[in-house]
């Protein structure tokens, strides 16, 4: 069985920690046994006494102490144990770490990593619970890169890590920590054709039928990707309809190619996330299309998104405020063709 | 044009009862109260722990055991029109303000007659003047621009908001005492020193002196050590009163201790220390001021209303989701004349 | 000659704090003689002394105790003195101000007007000069309304700050204060036919050859308005196209009425924001478009937004780098068919 | 796999020149060379100010005029390796740190050959060690972080912050005073107190002390009242040692005064108050302990030096518009091995 997706982010930051001494890990109950709320940082702090800072709870003073470790030639990882408290160090984020490479003309860089853990679906209330990355879209120079798990979570930390010099907001999902790793191998993964892209952040592209057959591309990143698929091997069991699935990890900047490519066989987008759509991933996705993609477009593209409202306890209402599978099927259907035969175009 | 309305809001209704008057199913003597008080918050968390272990509630909750004595020391002395801010670690602060252990029941397991109908949680309840939200410190400042209206509007009273020693991390803390103390505030800052953090010890990560801190923005600032609910309560009972009269910030630290995990299952403190600490339960020292048959028939009572309370909780529906509108869209100004 | 928004906004504040004791004015440097950094809030602190609350340098702070202040009574105008610092507050607006409404189950509300000058062209460099309201799209509970000249500033500051029960961030524009109002009488506004929605954030829509006629829609807000103005009189000019302008207040929720008529008419659309554009206003716009307007686009929107810097001090690399009349006309002139002539659907 | 390379930083080679080497140009004893270099400040934005009433610059700008001898005081003792992080006001600092009066005039002009190549202007430069932005407060993590960065490596370097007064209302101040402390940070906070925030005098934005507020979270602090250039000086010599030997955070107090409007033309503080300061201005204070003659000299060497470094700034092109792409897809990581 491969690893949870958890022990990939875990083992990757040992690793690095071991093979680079720059490597420092900075955020709050950090400390063993503990180990960090969600335990990607578990162990760390007995092998690496010294480079594992358990902080205060103070968000926007240690994100802004690792900006500085960065400028200082370090390469700091913050862990923000709630990814909802990154609200905190939004200006330490915007207004600092994410200008200073442009703003004074190159001179330095920030190689900052800040690990968001984000999502619902584990009961934890409104300020525990939410999908907060969409709020740093378009903050010039703050990549945002998130994971899932069919790409190697580990190795896209350590890319982040150690590979490149931006500040990177990574984002991970809290209830994604528990599931196993899905990985590609010669252009399968599991049940699906799958095709990974070239590049330090891959897109993933996976269909049940092949990518011969697509009416439909379905766009989903983090959290969402496994509901994507899911919802597109019940759309091919109930309709018989082939849906792609392409699953991108840079979300800033946002990585078209695979979308694109898709899109202009298909012709039909959903795109979905788990905040509300209100200027997210969906309505850039849309709105980033290239030229040939959209004029392959046969119907309105479709956002699947997660109610206005703030994220309940209850799991009813948690349930309905966030999109699920039943929703991302009832978008395919909405933008599908009712009558229409599948496409073929290669 | 007129001027807007207010809109109707039901818990400023409930702002006008007297909170020292909510306790009233539990006659008798101030001891007898206190205990009865501490008991209920006690039972609470323990039935509530239990039922998490039983799988009967998802997410999380922050347990007060070992601290009630705060609670019952510090709100009882609060009158209508007060306010309290709470935090994480809210059930005791809440079942002495507010009294209602279904409604809180009811909350914590996502029903429909939840304090706030199963929208908030454990961490995010409101009722008659309590509030309580899950960002540490982040409601410092709501507390004190309360407090500030309630100065304005004339009105005679105090704004309690607790926070933990771990949460004099936040930096808008101090924004807040410098504001409090510039403006005079009638803000009563309680800081419940329980020594940790969630996992982490306070050595690591308060610097310098907790007094010190208030002090330094032209605050009072007092301090207690004890677990003693009477001593606590005789402490409050001049502070409280000397906000509201001199209408200026007060920050009072109660040195305590927390007898169970952080959260449900994290607890990595040494055993020894917490074994030591056990002595200081405040229970059983409320309890020995109490004679036995009134001590026996309070906890008889308490766990009669514990039963009925997650009863009636559990057997509520989930609220209904057919109405899930945007609040953006219903709270849209009307046409203007 | 007509008021300027500095001085509608001005007089409205004083209007409302005459007319109800419960207004109140929080922020930084706020006293006479200096009134504010930008003079909105001149002469308040003489009128009213009690109600203006001068503050320390604590913006995270100060918008959290208007937020106090709001759900205990006042009608609390906040201040903050550059747009800008409005990321400190960010917590506090999206985990409190807007959440408790819905959160604590309409026991209360939290009627609080956040004030926010933005924009850039004036030299103030990369801290002072950015137009951030787009972080806040998609943060359930929070309004967004954004005013300019066409509608009547003083006006749409006294509904959201008098008749309104949501947290609104109330967006003026720094370049906007020495322009004059320039209201919409009998149908029209100077050479434009002009028309304003009902409602209480209203949208303006202005075209220089008449509704009849429509090439092409742009729309654009807050401080892009006039500039958009300028550029569809360009068009006439240059290219006669005729391109009909639509101007919403309302940005959050986003107002789509009159956007989606005038694409409807249209066929051409672009979208305009002084800000970066990933995850946007124009990517809102495009992806909110209901189906009949998306049904009858002839091309594909486009967005024209700054490009993805921070915006420097150097007035060359400022200008390069904000939107402006030449990079809408730019826009327009991809999106209209090179040959077609006008079209004429009523 | 191996370690990613750290890309070439221009401004790293910088850092390795000693502070205290770069103003070659003054040679001579110590009195004179504090006094041309608060000349050459005081000289520098007078024109700049005149430039800008001039209409030949746009934006806004911060003169550091009354102050001077804080800057002269305290950078004077910072060596290689040692950073500095500035404010709003810093033109002062870093003509101290940096003195390159040419450089800093393009930036402010928007020019290509600006410190930061006009991309950043008055209050947002970066030179060798040198960092400036203009959000309050916002530098003090930073500023934190690489004095941790330093530690780390092993360096025996300094950090030095210079905030101001109407600062101290910034709350992310206090999480670093702690973290500093918990940490034992080589950082240095040197508070400005020139008794106002921009139209906002101290006594309506600061409660209580500014010296406690560093005490209560563990630093030692300390303050001076001067605008004595020597003074300051000998103040601070053994503060920065301290601060560089003991690896612990400290944060000491000029209280002076800003004989200059904020920024521009905002100016409405009383007028008797104004004049009654001018008596403490810096310069005079200095000039009297160098000779007539020498200081003649000096102030002809600095008007020369100005009158080039602006007449070179403004001959500078704006910058190229041409590659103006996204930062984030040039930081990209290329491929791995
Ligand atoms: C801004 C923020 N950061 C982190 C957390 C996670 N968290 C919840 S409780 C807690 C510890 C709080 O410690 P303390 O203030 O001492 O209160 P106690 O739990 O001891 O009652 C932490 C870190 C949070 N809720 N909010
Ligand atoms: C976060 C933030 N809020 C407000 C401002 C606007 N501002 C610039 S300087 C200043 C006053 C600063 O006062 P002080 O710290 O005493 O420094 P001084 O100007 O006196 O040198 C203010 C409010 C800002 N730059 N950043
Ligand atoms: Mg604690
Ligand atoms: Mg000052």
């Amino acid at each position: 069985m491969s690893q949870t997706v958890l022990e990939s982010l875990n083992q990757a930051m040992h690793r690095m920690m071991q093979e680079d001494e720059r490597v420092h890990l900075i955020g709050e109950d950090l400390l063993d046994p503990y180990g960090g709320a969600f335990k990607v940082s578990r162990g760390l702090s007995t092998a690496f006494e010294d480079r594992v800072w358990t902080t205060p709870i103070s968000e926007a003073g240690f994100v802004g102490v690792a900006i500085g470790m960065a400028m200082g030639g370090l390469l700091p990882v913050v862990e923000i144990m709630f990814g909802d408290f990154v609200l905190l160090a939004a200006d330490q984020l915007i207004n600092h770490g994410a200008k200073y490479a442009w703003m004074y003309n190159e001179k330095v860089d920030v190689p900052l990593v800040v690990r968001l853990p984000m999502g619902g679906r584990r009961g934890y209330g409104p300020t525990h619970s939410q999908t907060l990355e969409k709020h740093f879209l378009g903050a010039p120079g703050l990549a945002i890169v998130a994971t899932n798990p069919f790409v190697d979570s580990g190795q896209l930390l350590e890319t982040a890590t150690r590979y490149d010099r931006r500040p990177v907001l990574f984002v991970e999902n809290k209830k994604m920590y528990a599931r196993r790793q899905r990985p590609i191998q010669g252009g399968r993964c599991e049940a699906m054709a799958a095709r990974i892209s070239a590049g330090p952040y891959p897109s993933v592209s996976l269909s049940f039928g092949g990518f011969e057959t697509a009416d439909l591309t379905l766009v989903a990143y983090g959290g969402m990707a496994e509901l994507a698929v899911e919802a597109a091997e019940r759309l091919l069991i109930e309709d018989e309809r082939y849906c792609e699935v392409v699953v991108p990890t840079s979300i800033q900047p946002l990585e078209m190619d695979a979308i694109a490519q898709s899109v202009a066989r298909s012709g039909h987008l959903v795109v979905a996330e788990e905040s509300p759509g209100a200027g997210g991933f969906s309505a850039e996705v849309i709105s980033a299309l290239p030229a040939a993609a959209w004029a392959a477009l046969r119907a309105q593209p479709q956002r699947v998104s997660a109610l206005n409202l703030p994220i309940a306890n209850s799991t009813a209402l948690e349930a309905a405020t966030l999109p699920d599978v039943g929703d991302l099927l009832e978008a395919m259907r909405r933008v599908l063709p009712a009558s229409s035969s599948r496409s073929a175009t290669g | 044009m007129v001027a807007a309305e207010r809109k109707g809001q039901p818990e400023r209704d409930e702002e006008r009862i007297d909170p020292r008057a909510r306790f009233a199913q539990m006659e008798g003597p101030h001891s007898e109260k206190l205990y009865a008080q501490m008991r209920l918050i006690r039972r609470f968390e323990e039935q509530l722990l239990e039922r998490f272990d039983r799988g009967l509630l998802v997410g999380t909750t922050h347990a007060y055991i070992g601290q009630e004595a705060d609670a019952v020391g510090v709100i009882n002395h609060l009158r209508a029109g007060d306010v309290v801010f709470s935090n994480h670690r809210c059930h005791g602060h809440y079942l002495v303000w507010g009294d209602k252990p279904e409604a809180l029941a009811a909350e914590l397991m996502g029903r429909s007659g939840g304090l706030v109908g199963g929208r908030g949680g454990s961490q995010h309840i409101c009722d008659g003047g309590f509030y309580t939200n899950g960002i540490q410190g982040g409601i410092v400042p709501g507390a004190l621009g309360l407090s500030l209206a309630k100065k304005v509007r004339g009105e005679d009273a105090v704004a309690v908001v607790f926070i933990g020693d771990g949460t004099l991390g936040q930096g808008v803390l101090y924004e807040c005492l410098n504001m409090a103390s510039l403006w005079g505030a009638p803000l009563l800052v309680v800081l419940e020193d329980n020594g940790w953090a969630q996992s982490t010890p306070s050595y690591r990560e308060v610097a310098g002196s907790m007094l010190e801190r208030a002090r330094a923005f032209g605050l009072e600032a007092g301090e207690i050590e004890s677990t003693d609910a009477e001593a606590i309560y005789n402490h409050f009972e001049g502070i409280v009163e000397e906000v509201r009269q001199s209408v200026r910030p007060r920050l009072e630290v109660i040195h305590t201790y927390r007898l169970c995990h952080h959260s449900r299952s994290d607890d990595h403190r040494p055993a020894e220390e917490i074994e030591a600490r056990r002595a200081d339960d405040p229970l059983p020292k409320q309890r020995q001021r109490v004679s036995e048959e009134r001590a026996a028939a309070i906890e008889q009572a308490v766990e009669r209303r514990l039963q009925q309370a997650f009863e009636a909780a559990e057997a509520q529906p989930q609220p209904s989701v057919d109405q899930l509108d945007d609040p953006l869209l219903r709270g849209m100004p009307g046409p203007q004349s």
